[in-house]
């Protein structure tokens, strides 16, 4: 890779809990466009780094380069300014507001006190939420209250809340968690889509999911990289095979 | 402070000390039982402070028991007086819990508004039962005055017998906490109710008895008090921001930085106030406290863990 | 199907103005008529809490930051207007027999001889009325950038503030100097000549302090209606989805606890303006706890149930005070906690769930048989039953579940 | 528990047997004797609430909130005199019925009952108040709505009201006479001032201090103020032994004084070894300090329930049979009982209960019934009051080793401010 | 020895298992599997008590459990393993282990629990959060045995674990079996593991059973395409 192309640069991150090394000294670089999967068993460190990445936990040591800049300095809604997008591993909705109501309020404009007052509902925001909603499959349910959705498409209204903001940079933590068959294809198609411009860091544990869908795939185990490359590549590392894919 | 002798500056160093110490031991009998229902149970009990006052009245009456009844009995009521004190604040905790706190545990605010109304009714309930004046337990001779190692010492009685009791009882509170099997059962409740139930802990029961036994210790408190201050209906309500402030302080959930804690704002509170004035000495420790806990939002003693 | 929900909305706003125009109806023309002037006056000075109740329902029951501190602001307020009208009051004729005339009585028994320098200003009306204001919540602001940006929330922030209720009592009656100490600022008399404590006066204040509360209720509505008070509301539940979602949480955190500020310190102000002094007995612990009580008698969602609440707990207290004097604890203290456990709604909970129906329906028939004679008649639900009011969580930091309840676990 | 509701029952029974009957006589002679010498018309041309054979009075003190404590006593005292009132004869021919107002130990509660007494029940007179704050905040009223308030505690001066009469001693009445005696007798130089920090312990500290510097040419070695409420004088009394004062002369109030008394004593700052002067302990607070924490200390006041004199003897029993044997009458209580008594005498020599009349007819009034002696209302609207210093026993009685004549008040005194 | 009728859960509106009823027989072990979000959790939640069922009945031993709270069914004879292991991190092993005593006649470890994992006796003193992934899950296991129940379930005991300590565990779960004879109910994706331990099979899609077959007669293909994307 060149270094033209690399979005997000991540160097010697370490964070420790009291003692505990939970991310050690971590090197990741995420390219412009790529999307990148990162698995490994429970506890190994991946959800970590998405929170030090989007400033939920402050790192112990290291650096997080996103376009030039250090994210470890700046606060979380600095840091989805920038471009940097969030998906929890639950889906963390507004239940009671309804899908419309949901997307409306992840739309990047108001975001001020000032601007929050004197914000109004314009026509360029309906469309742009249609639109969005039209992408996550939820076009049908805009005015549901989003605490009725089903799991996954709960998983989707979330993804559909980063989207509406634009991001760089996608986040997502377990997406395919709790759908159906064809709700993971949908999802599969719908990363797809979405990382044609801009990057996306998936976390699952799905591997036929992430086998469709990751460009490439970094797995993890207590706290340290294991293992980076192609999917078929990982599979094949012993170390990987030992502490993880065993059967 | 010229004009002292050297030995008369280090005595009242070693009061000072002293009292800095009895202010300790008062600021962790206030917090000890305040540590385990709001540290463990995340209960806000604003009617702690009543709990203390309940001990209190306990002593006056059994004081007023024994000089009016059975004066033999003057020199030797007072330890009766602490267990029995610790048992009606252990018995009406107990039923608070059941009647109230319990099915408020989901809206941890909401526990603070409603045992601010039962702080209230207490309130009235001992101004009915036992006047409004403020009253005062006759105590027993060996609890009054002083010890004096030295001609220019005076170290109080009730304030060794208060640190003594602070001891016993911190002990006692380590020893419940840590030793026993309750103790066991009310840590693994607090750091997962679910799971607690899932290996076979009566959780609910568990909470009856932590609430009641914060409670219970809260009325030792009380009923120690006794022997440095006065009693009236609304005494409780003179500690209730002054212990939560201790227990935050400390960091919720740990005993030890409640220990720490009400070891450091005594400290500074008591040399503040020999230095400046009481008003602005405590106005700074307060102002100390609220910079703290900002700094570390979690308190002083606690230990960054994974989300 | 976009056409009903702004439809709903509209509606909503509508049924809401309408509870306004029932309460003004009651506080400017049904009270005043009832009561002489006496009880005027004391309706009056209930009306001042009732502004620290909206508040608290801004930063309380929309932003779930319960603030145990209100009365701070409502007393910074009132202190600054009683300032004003004690300087007036302290005119170098009516304090010739001070050691130095022209200051307060009370700065002249403690031996000071010249005004201090934060006195000063307030000679000026126009200085006041600004400070009335600004100071509360310029104070509500520091506190708030310090709490709120270091992410103290919850318990942590409620206690604090009751620290700092502590602190600044104790600095003001410590200071009794500086501020007249535990008697208050007393014994005032004008307002630029206009003597406050006339009949007439008295019927005029009530008025613009009815006249101002009504205000506060209409800028709390629009602040509650606007995206800001979507966002208050959503971070309530899921501060981090907030933050994640491009917002710095804390800005508005400060934003509505300013907001808060603000209008308690106006409430103060009245308050000073219609008794005829402040003291520091409320910026105390106690009542500031007592406002939070009068706001969740009302409902803690409400802006209409904090007043009615406000009015309804003050009435009382002054009936069974002066009924059955030691009883009125005991019942206050029932009062707290049955509403904490069976109305957490307050008032405007049981309006909604019983009531509510009743006018909804009483209404839409109105409409739809008044709509009938212009066209069709507007089809769909009954315009009350909005979907916001059930579903608003009943409490804080908790939401009322739903169904089974959820598992307090989740995956590590 | 049981004992302190007996008691009430007990109280109440007497009372009963005390008032209802006196009422009835009043009533009797009201009946008779108030249209023929006394018409409604003539003696209340201002809408007060007198009838032909009622008048009614206020009683506003606190019943609950911490200063219920301090305040029932004057209660007590004041529904004794209005009982005892009644009993001869009533006043012009009427008897006094009362209301009690709950001031709910809140400054603003005062105020608003204060009005409410003179706005809706226009009560011809309110005997009131206990702490200065909630004098100030109902002054306003009082002057605004042409009241008359009988106020009974010592207070720190600097105030005169056409509308208020003030039964209790002003500070230099308590203080300059106590100072000048401890000087004398304990031939004390060095003064160390303690006192709970709001305005009454600052304005007698700083009266006191005058006093020592300028006419005892004494040195007043630190002054503290401890806030309201504060119960941890470890510190302070570390302060005290180490500046070694000949007095120390405190004004410690409400719950602090318990504990200020017993953390002295565990200290080991007895009478035997530190002479302490204090003008804020009565009968009433000594029940809460406890007597043995006391022995020997000093109190100055007007009127200890101890004292000798044939009013004294009439007055204790008379209070004791109506609130029961347990019952303690301190300098405030007293003081509190002369408020009735004070305005039927200045009613009768005005006749008329105007307030305007009774204000201008209050200076002169000579009161020789009084518990503490003989007194005798300034044109100031203070008394003329001797002042005693009691020595405390561990029983809670005071033995009164010193008496001076009487003091002319004075509110405002030169050279003190 | 279990017996499940009707069982039906749902979190608010969405129904996350539909009346499911199977059987543990005793000393049987059944092995319930499923991809994630299948409702494999959710059921064992049902069973422990931890959530609430809308519907249905639930049996131990003749015994109905569906009224009582967790820890009654535990003292009725259920023993659970969660997900995730849940074990009380700021516990000591020893404390985590003890825990589990509540409902046990003996108040003190028995020592055959710690001849099953000898690797918890030399970490007793250890804080539980302080050891790896595999040694949790053995705590777990003990933490739930010493309460001597008569079935144990184990949700998803594989998850995250070493290869090699899944070896373990199976060994270890089959050794109980036949030492204690109860019954076990476990819930799984992995099959290698699955067959090392399980009589019988059930497959679980979208909260209904879909396939059931004995462990000599599993068609592992078949069941590798159920688990599968």
């Amino acid at each position: 890779m060149t270094n033209t192309e690399v979005l997000l640069a991540i160097e010697d991150l370490t964070v420790s809990f009291d003692g505990f090394k939970a991310v050690d000294a971590l090197n990741l670089y995420v390219n412009k466009y790529e999307l990148r999967a990162v698995i490994g068993p429970n506890g190994a460190g991946k959800t970590t780094v998405l929170d030090l990445i989007c400033g939920r936990t402050k790192a112990t040591a290291g650096r997080i380069q996103f376009k030039e800049k250090d994210l470890t300095k700046l606060s979380e809604h600095q840091i989805v300014h920038l471009g940097v997008g969030r998906k929890f591993q639950t889906p963390s909705i507004y239940g009671n507001l309804t899908v419309f109501e949901n997307l409306e309020i992840s739309f990047p404009r108001g975001r001020t006190v000032l601007g929050s007052l004197v914000f109004r509902r314009t026509q360029d925001i309906r469309d742009r939420v249609r639109e969005v909603a039209k992408e996550i499959f939820l076009d049908a349910h805009l005015d549901m209250e989003a605490e009725l959705l089903s799991h996954g498409q709960k998983q989707w209204l979330e993804i559909g809340m980063l989207l509406i903001q634009e991001p760089e940079l996608m986040m997502l933590d377990e997406p395919v968690a709790g759908m159906s068959v064809k709700e993971r294809e949908q999802t599969a198609e719908l990363l797809g889509r979405i990382c044609r411009n801009r990057s996306v860091i998936v976390i699952e544990h799905d591997m036929e999911f992430v086998k469709s869908i990751a460009h490439k795939v970094t797995v993890m185990h207590q706290g340290k990289i294991l293992a980076e490359g192609t999917m078929e590549s990982v599979q094949e590392n012993e170390k990987v095979i030992e502490v993880y894919l065993g059967h | 402070m010229g004009g002292y002798t050297f030995s008369e500056l280090g005595s009242i160093f070693v009061m000072q000390g002293f009292s800095g110490l009895s202010l300790f031991c008062v600021y962790l009998l206030m917090a000890l039982g305040l540590a385990i229902i709001f540290g463990q149970m995340g209960v806000i009990n604003m009617a702690h402070g009543e709990f203390l006052t309940m001990g209190a009245y306990t002593t006056y009456f059994m004081s007023k028991l024994a000089v009016d009844h059975f004066p033999a009995l003057v020199g030797i009521y007072f330890p009766f007086a602490i267990i029995l004190g610790f048992l009606i604040a252990f018995g009406m905790g107990y039923l608070l819990e059941v009647l109230l706190i319990r099915h408020l545990y989901k809206r941890p605010l909401d526990t603070l508004l409603a045992t601010w109304g039962v702080s209230l009714v207490l309130q009235q309930v001992f101004r009915s039962a036992f006047g409004a004046r403020e009253v005062s337990a006759t105590l027993p001779a060996w609890l009054l005055g002083s010890v004096k190692p030295t001609e220019t010492i005076d170290i109080p009685l009730n304030g060794l017998f208060m640190m003594g009791l602070t001891l016993v009882l911190s002990l006692l509170v380590f020893i419940f906490l840590f030793r026993s099997r309750w103790g066991l059962k009310v840590r693994a409740t607090t750091q997962n109710r679910v799971m607690s139930g899932g290996v076979g802990i009566n959780t609910k029961k568990v909470d009856r008895m932590t609430f009641a036994v914060g409670c219970g210790i809260a009325g030792v408190a009380g009923a120690v008090f006794t022997t440095i201050a006065s009693t009236g209906p609304t005494t409780g309500s003179l500690y209730i921001v002054d212990t939560f402030l201790v227990v935050v302080f400390g960091g919720a959930a740990s005993l030890v930085g409640t220990v720490a804690s009400a070891f450091s704002i005594a400290q500074a509170q008591s040399v503040l106030e020999f230095f400046l004035t009481s008003s602005i000495a405590k106005v700074l420790t307060l102002l100390t406290v609220i910079t703290v806990i900002m700094a570390r939002p979690e308190g002083l003693f606690t230990i960054r863990v994974r989300k | 199907m976009k056409k009903a929900a702004v439809d709903e909305n509209r509606s909503k706003d509508g049924s809401w103005l309408l509870g306004l125009a029932v309460l003004s109806a009651l506080i400017f023309i049904v009270m005043p008529l009832c009561f002489d002037i006496f009880r005027l006056n004391l309706v009056g000075k209930y009306l001042t809490y009732a502004f620290v109740a909206v508040g608290l329902v801004l930063c309380w029951g929309q932003g779930g930051i319960l603030s145990l501190g209100q009365g701070v602001f409502f007393g910074l307020g009132g202190y600054c207007m009683a300032m004003f009208l004690k300087l007036e009051a302290s005119d170098p004729k009516s304090t010739a027999i001070q050691s130095t005339p022209g200051i307060p009585d009370f700065m002249d028994w403690n031996q000071l001889t010249k005004l201090p320098w934060f006195w000063q200003p307030f000679h000026s009306l126009t200085f006041t009325l600004i400070a009335v204001v600004l100071v509360p919540s310029l104070f509500a602001f520091i506190i708030g950038v310090a709490m709120f940006k270091r992410r103290v929330g919850g318990v942590y922030f409620a206690i604090i503030t009751q620290a700092v209720a502590a602190i600044l009592t104790i600095l003001i009656v410590g200071r009794q100097g500086l501020t007249g100490g535990i008697n208050g600022i007393t014994d005032l008399k004008t307002l630029h000549g206009w003597d406050i404590r006339t009949n007439g006066a008295k019927y005029v204040l009530y008025f613009i302090n009815a006249g101002l509360l009504v205000a506060s209720l209409l800028v709390s509505k629009y602040i509650t209606s606007s995206k800001l008070g979507r966002l208050l509301l959503a971070m309530r539940d899921k501060e981090e989805r907030v933050r994640f979602s491009g917002y710095d949480v804390s800005n508005f955190k400060v934003f509505i606890f300013c907001m808060a500020a603000g209008i308690s310190a106006l409430g103060g102000a009245m308050f000073t303006l219609q008794v005829g002094f402040m003291s520091p007995s409320f910026v105390g612990i106690v009542p500031s706890v007592e406002m939070v009580i009068f706001t969740a008698v009302g409902g803690r969602m409400s802006l209409l149930g904090a007043v009615y609440g406000t009015l309804l707990v003050n009435f009382g207290k002054t009936y069974f005070s002066e009924s059955y004097p030691a009883l009125w604890l005991l019942l206050m203290g029932g009062l707290f906690i049955s509403v904490v456990m069976f109305f957490p709604n307050g008032l405007a909970g049981l309006y909604d769930q019983h009531l509510k129906k009743r006018v909804a329906a009483a209404g839409a028939r109105f409409r739809a048989g008044r709509a009938a004679g212009l066209k069709t008649a507007p089809a769909g639900e009954p315009p009350g039953m909005e979907k916001t009011a059930a579903t608003l969580p009943g409490g804080i930091p908790g939401k009322r579940t739903k169904g089974p309840k959820q598992p307090l676990e989740t995956r590590p | 528990m049981t004992k302190g509701i007996g008691n009430t029952q007990k109280r109440f029974g007497n009372f009963i047997r005390g008032v209802v009957p006196a009422a009835i006589l009043g009533a009797l002679a009201a009946a008779y004797g108030a249209d023929a010498k006394y018409p409604t018309a003539k003696v209340m041309t201002t809408g007060l609430a007198v009838t032909d054979n009622e008048v009614t009075v206020g009683i506003l003190h606190s019943l609950t909130g911490t200063m219920a404590i301090s305040e029932t006593g004057s209660v007590e005292a004041e529904k004794l005199a209005i009982a005892q009132i009644n009993e001869s004869g009533g006043i012009l021919g009427r008897k006094i019925k009362f209301i009690v107002e709950d001031g709910a130990s809140d400054w603003p509660t005062f105020a608003e009952k204060a009005r409410k007494l003179l706005v809706q029940d226009k009560v011809a007179a309110v005997m009131g108040c206990w702490t200065s704050a909630s004098r100030k905040a109902v002054l306003p009223v009082f002057e605004k709505e042409n009241g008359m308030l009988y106020y009974p505690t010592f207070y720190e001066g600097l105030e005169q009201s056409k509308n208020v009469i003030y039964t209790g001693q002003e500070a230099t009445q308590q203080i300059l006479a106590g100072l000048d005696w401890i000087a004398k007798e304990k031939k004390a130089k060095t003064f160390y001032l303690v006192g709970s920090d709001y305005i009454w312990p600052r304005t007698s500290m700083k009266i006191a201090r005058k006093h020592i510097e300028n006419v005892l040419h004494g040195t007043v070695v630190a002054e503290e103020f401890a806030p309201l409420g504060h119960t941890q004088f470890g510190s302070l009394i570390n302060k005290i032994k180490l500046k070694k004062p000949d007095v120390v002369f405190a004004a410690v109030v409400g719950g602090s004084n318990v504990s200020w008394f017993k953390q002295l004593k565990a200290a080991g700052i007895t009478a035997d070894k530190q002479t302490l002067l204090t003008i804020s302990v009565t009968e009433d607070e000594v029940l809460g300090i406890g007597g043995e924490n006391l022995v020997g200390f000093y109190s100055s006041m007007k009127y200890f329930e101890s004292l000798d004199n044939p009013n004294n003897k009439t007055f204790v029993p008379a209070f004791k049979k109506m609130w029961g044997p347990n019952s303690v009458i301190g300098d405030v209580t007293q003081a509190a009982y002369l408020g009735p008594w004070l305005w039927k005498l200045t009613v009768e020599k005005a006749g008329s209960f105007d307030v305007d009349k009774v204000a201008a007819a209050s200076p002169g009034i000579e009161l020789k019934t009084a518990p503490e002696g003989y007194v005798k209302l300034h044109e100031n609207h203070h008394l003329w009051s001797k002042l005693r210093i009691g020595q405390w026993k561990a029983d809670g009685q005071a033995l009164v080793v010193y008496e001076s004549g009487l003091i002319e008040p004075n509110p405002f005194p030169k050279g003190y401010q | 020895m279990l017996e499940v009728k009707d069982l039906q859960v749902s979190y608010g509106q969405s129904e996350v298992i539909g009346n499911l009823a199977f059987e543990v027989g005793r000393n049987e072990t059944l092995a319930i599997m499923g991809r994630n979000g299948m409702g494999k959790t959710t059921l064992m939640k049902a069973l422990m008590g931890i959530l609430r069922s809308r519907k249905g009945s639930v049996k131990l031993d003749g015994k109905d459990l569906t009224k009582m709270e967790s820890y009654q069914r535990v003292a009725a004879g259920l023993a659970f393993v969660p997900q995730g292991r849940m074990i009380f991190s700021a516990l000591t092993v020893q404390e985590n282990i003890e825990t589990g005593l509540e409902t046990a006649d003996s108040k003190t470890i028995p020592d055959d629990i710690f001849a099953l994992f000898p690797v918890l006796h030399e970490m007793r003193k250890r804080k539980g959060g302080n050891l790896s992934g595999g040694q949790q899950q053995q705590l777990a296991i003990a933490r739930a045995l010493v309460s001597e129940p008569k079935v144990l379930i184990l949700d998803e005991p594989t998850e995250g674990i070493q290869p090699s300590v899944i070896k373990d565990i199976a060994r270890v779960l089959n050794e109980i079996r036949k030492t204690r004879e109860i019954s076990i109910l476990v819930s799984e994706q992995v099959l290698s593991f699955t067959l090392a331990i399980a009589d019988r099979l059930l497959v679980i899609d979208k909260g209904r059973f879909i396939h059931e077959n004995r462990r000599d007669q599993v068609d592992a293909e078949k069941i590798k395409q159920y688990l599968s994307v």
